[in-house]
């Protein structure tokens, strides 16, 4: 049961491509980490650089498992434009909800003005601040040219799907400006943090097929997205570590997600809905490939079922030739048992030696 | 004649146009056409159309909701001059996203999809309380409850609901049908929900059948 | 982190006077680690014995710290008299209730016969609890409850009644202790001719004993003749030692010297509330008693992880060098829906202040 | 019978008409021991020889549960103890309440008790309810494991000064809180003092949840209800 590296050791070598003494194991649990240490609802954990940091560390130290703190901004990426957002303070919430885009019609959006990271982030500066200063080379959400990025942050998503049919130069234009504030906040963070001591990450939910149509995504997204990420690579940042939330298959098949520069390796973070073998096939001689256990039997199921799912999550991935670690294929439920979190640590230590 | 009009309605329909919608719903009234044939043997085939589109991944959500607003387009011309009688409404539905959640695609892409189908829909709209979902059906009387979450914080919120019913003694009273991202037939099963659909084209059959189900045991 | 010892290597080398790495951590740690295994309530915690060895298991494990299993009947000693028992099947509960004690009345209490405890109700469940954990090599505590005050009211006779029969019928209450003492005794015997006497640890709980209620006066002659039975009798059955939290505040039951007359085994282990100062207990006791760490339990529950590991930094410092060894703990049950965190506030407090 | 000679002897050796500071110095005296039969005794006796059952009951009994409170409190009386005392003072109430007339008694405050859900430990409770009758509060008693709707049924229905809450396990304690939010939903928070006790209860907790006081025990406990009470008089 005695491990052989530290969490950190671990997490390290994974990037760099050196090897590890099993699979690491980033469950994406930072709800669950609010509450495993006390907290009744995600506020504070949103709201507060400091409990975001704190939580994230101690509940890895406690379950033993490898992910940095990743960091998302109190305003999420929306209030920064000038749109409302409900912090998460009620116990149903799990997220921070943008109430009331700022862009209701084409004029608002073109009049809207990208925000300047130093008056609107920096709450969110010094959150990276404080997990740099502990060490933690956390994930930092870089959020740009994508739709997630824009509908609801900045446009509600409806108007944004019609306006995919209507008008898409709208879209075009707001997927524009979000990448453009994008790349400004990873430039300040590289000046002020260095280009080594965080990596860059994005999560792509409504950019999901279950959504749009794979075209829309290429013709509209593909574009933009690759300007953010390889504009922030040149700066410096090793890799991305992109999460394709929900069913991005089509998006495969149509050879979008290749085009994305993910670094050398990146983290290619798909949801349940693409198996590993998959992934392992499509990606692994390129990048780091990610487990993906469905979120939602973390939270109902036994810790002997889920145990069965990581063990069989790990065979698939194992191998891949840049590396496999651990996850849960979207964020862990927030009020998942914990035994059930600490079920990927103990698979990995049963299951993942190498 | 008319045949031609509700084909002409259900491609409008379907090509999400709505100033064709009403159009053509004016045209209908004009010509003297069932006013509740125009809208079921025309829109909604056309959001039927739509529906299996969506299912089969020819049609995504943008189309769906560019064709519901055609839909509603001539929904609005049409219902003042149907007889509610006519109708032979199928039954009354009551939709809402559970607390916490304000993710409101899927039940708005479901809503359309229902209204289409018939059925009388009361939208709660999104990041609805227990008690409000308890005091719509002590109000409203609905044959169905449709729940929908994609959070599991949220979803985590459905079965209060459902066991707020059975103190209320409200539980028989309705069917309750849940869906959305992270939700599973075991999962409906566990809370002790009716039925489950994994996306909004399904969940209309589910409605049909859990309606039949509810028929018989009245 | 390495180099460590594993938890049973630490844990059995603690009570046989062995030098252990570090203080031991982690004792009475049993509904929350239902909680950490996804149970919503305790009801199928206290009930089944797969859950309540499982779910004890797991969560040690993940935490790292070092208690084995604690088996309690899901009768709760109160259940196989006849008393009715609600098991904690409501959010709310925090342990098994009785609800009606058997015993109402002099005449109830003169008729009621000492049940068989292999045949007494629940008796299935307890034994298969107790079969679970050694048969998982895991050197289960098990409780074996007799002869004192809290084994006796409300378990058989209704707490009201028992205090007031202190004053005007001390006989009842002798004689209600008596049947208490001689369950206990079959019970231990039971198990011992079941399982053997070097896999398991009997433990005790005396919360009701306590001089929040009664005086130590009422202590001394009622329960320590009874209680000083039960635990040598089961010594001699060749088991090494004795558990014993002596729940709530003692204070005047250690002064008037009862405590070192009951029988511990050598050495045995003092579970006291944090109405004890550390400094007190380890001066009493930890010549010829492993000590328990006794930080404030709801301040597991309602404190932040770093306040938390300032009071187990200060229990460790006072009680790590005691004579027979120290286990750093909360000073009662943890709190079943403590934060995560604090739990292994326990570990980590024992990892970075108890190394020896 | 041995209780009920001595009272005759006593009767007869110091004559039927005792003073009326004797009798109640008697009645504190029956309560103290915990003698219920002496207790009756003397309240009927109070009746025959027309003294006030008011004065009786509070000069006389409540005097006697605030010695014993006392002694709790010092280490010198115990569980056993208050409960026989407790039980002499229902006694006495018995036979005096009814020809007591509610307008003389100035009654400071009704006080709505309860040991909340999943919490059948209610010996704190009983002791508590026997101090606070004594003190002549207007108790009402809704007992153990209280569900919330319970207390926010009776506060509405019985209108308390006071609420008071007990807890002895760290899992109900957790109820309390949603005791409290329930009243401030239903706009009932202003008109009652809520305050909370029992083993796992500390004053900062009691603070978090937003309780108006706590007590460390029950004798503790009379005296921040007579502090709450004092309060609300003035806000009101």
């Amino acid at each position: 049961m005695k491990d052989e590296m530290t969490s950190m050791e671990r997490w390290k070598a994974l990037l760099n491509g050196d090897p590890v003494d099993r699979i690491p194991v980033v469950p994406f649990a930072s709800g669950f980490d609010a509450s495993v240490n006390g907290y009744e609802t995600m506020g504070d954990f949103f709201a507060k650089p400091e409990v975001q940091v704190k939580c994230q560390k101690r509940s890895r130290e406690m379950i033993g498992y490898d992910e940095p703190p990743h960091l998302m901004p109190p305003g999420y990426w929306a209030e920064q434009w000038g749109s409302e957002v409900e912090l998460p303070y009620r116990k149903a919430m799990s997220s921070p909800s943008v109430t009331d885009p700022v862009v209701k019609t084409a004029e608002d959006l073109e009049e809207l003005e990208i925000p300047d990271p130093k008056e609107t982030m920096q709450d969110f500066h010094k959150m990276v601040e404080l997990a740099i200063e502990d060490d933690l080379y956390p994930l930092v959400t870089i959020w740009g040219g994508c739709i997630s990025a824009v509908a609801p942050h900045m446009v509600s998503i409806e108007q944004f799907m019609k306006w995919l049919r209507t008008d898409p130069g709208l879209c075009e234009m707001a997927l524009d400006k979000s990448a453009e504030f994008t790349i400004s906040v990873a430039e300040w963070f590289a000046e002020d943090f260095g280009t080594d001591t965080w990596i860059p990450w994005d999560p792509l939910p409504t950019d999901a097929n279950v959504l749009i149509s794979a075209d829309n995504f290429g013709e509209l997204v593909v574009p933009r997205l690759k300007k953010v990420h390889q504009k922030v690579l040149d700066l410096g940042l090793p890799m991305w570590f992109t999460h394709w939330c929900s069913d991005h298959n089509k998006n495969i098949e149509a050879g979008h997600v290749d085009k994305i520069p993910h670094g050398d390796p990146g983290v290619i973070y798909f949801g349940p809905e693409v198996d590993v073998e998959r992934s392992v096939e499509l990606f692994g001689d390129e990048h780091i490939i990610t487990g993906n256990v469905d979120p939602p039997s973390v939270q109902n199921k036994s810790y002997e079922e889920v145990l069965q799912l990581c063990k069989e999550n790990i065979e698939k991935g194992k191998d891949s030739p840049r590396g496999y670690t651990l996850t849960c294929g979207c964020g862990v439920p927030p009020r998942a048992p914990p035994i059930n979190v600490y079920a990927f640590v103990k698979a990995s230590r049963k299951y993942g030696k190498y | 004649m008319s045949d031609d009009l509700f084909g002409e309605l259900t491609d409008a329909v379907v090509a999400g146009d709505k100033d064709r919608c009403r159009g053509l719903a004016e045209q209908a009234l004009d010509e003297g056409v069932d006013p509740y044939r125009a809208l079921m043997e025309g829109c909604a085939e056309g959001m039927n159309i739509m529906s299996d589109r969506y299912d089969e991944g020819e049609a995504y959500v943008p189309d769906i909701l560019l064709s519901a607003e055609a839909l509603y387009e001539a929904m609005d011309v049409l219902k003042p001059h149907i007889d509610v009688e006519d109708t032979g409404v199928s039954g009354k539905v009551l939709l809402g996203v559970v607390e916490g959640d304000i993710h409101d695609i899927g039940k708005n892409v479901l809503k359309s999809i229902f209204d289409a189908a018939g059925f009388d829909v009361i939208d709660l709209g999104r990041d609805v309380r227990p008690e409000q979902f308890q005091e719509s059906i002590e109000k409203e009387k609905p044959d169905i409850l449709g729940l929908s979450a994609l959070m599991t914080t949220s979803m985590t919120g459905m079965p209060k609901i459902i066991e707020n019913l059975q103190k209320a003694g409200l539980r028989e009273r309705v069917k309750v049908m849940v869906g959305g991202a992270p939700i599973s037939e075991d999962y409906a099963e566990k809370i002790g929900a009716d039925g489950y659909a994994p996306n909004a084209p399904q969940a209309k059959k589910t409605a049909e059948k859990l309606l039949k189900q509810k028929k018989k045991e009245a | 982190m390495s180099g460590e010892m594993t938890s049973m290597e630490r844990w059995k080398n603690l009570l046989e006077g062995n030098p252990i790495d570090r203080v031991a951590a982690g004792f009475d740690i049993l509904g929350h680690t239902a909680i950490v295994n996804g149970y919503e309530a305790l009801g199928d915690f206290y009930a089944k014995p797969k859950v309540s060895i499982g779910s004890q298991l797991k969560a040690k494990e993940m935490y790292g710290y070092d208690q084995p299993p604690i088996v309690i009947s899901p009768g709760y000693g109160a259940g196989e008299w006849g008393s009715e028992v609600e098991l904690p099947y409501r959010k709310a509960m925090g342990a098994p209730s009785v609800t009606e004690s058997v015993v109402q009345n002099k005449k109830d209490l003169e008729e009621l016969e000492v049940p068989d405890p292999s045949n007494a109700p629940y008796s299935d469940e307890f034994y298969r609890t107790v079969e679970l954990a050694i048969e998982e090599d895991s050197y289960p505590l098990v409780t074996v409850w007799g002869g004192c005050v809290s084994s006796t009211a409300p378990m058989i006779v209704d707490m009201e009644t028992f205090m007031k029969w202190m004053r005007t019928d001390p006989d009842l209450c002798e004689m209600a202790l008596d049947k208490s003492a001689e369950f206990a005794i079959k019970t231990a015997e039971w198990l011992v001719d079941e399982f053997g006497a070097d896999n398991w640890i009997p433990v005790d709980w005396l919360p009701t004993d306590a001089n929040v209620l009664i005086d130590s006066d009422t202590f001394g002659e009622l329960v320590v003749p009874r209680l000083k039975k039960v635990h040598q009798k089961v010594l001699d059955l060749g088991l090494p030692m004795w558990f014993t939290h002596w729940c709530s505040d003692h204070t005047q039951n250690i002064e008037a010297g009862h405590i070192d007359e009951i029988p511990m085994g050598d050495p045995g282990a003092v579970f006291f509330g944090p109405e004890v100062t550390m400094e007190e207990i380890v001066n009493r006791f930890g010549d010829s008693n492993i000590v328990i760490g006794n930080v404030d339990p709801p301040s597991f529950q309602n404190k932040p992880q770093e306040e938390v590991l300032k009071l187990l930094k200060d229990n460790i410092e006072r009680g790590k060098d005691s004579p027979k060894g120290f286990i750093a703990s909360c000073g009662c049950e943890l709190p079943p829906r403590t934060p995560p965190v604090n739990t292994y506030a326990i570990v980590k407090a024992a990892r970075e202040y108890g190394q020896y």
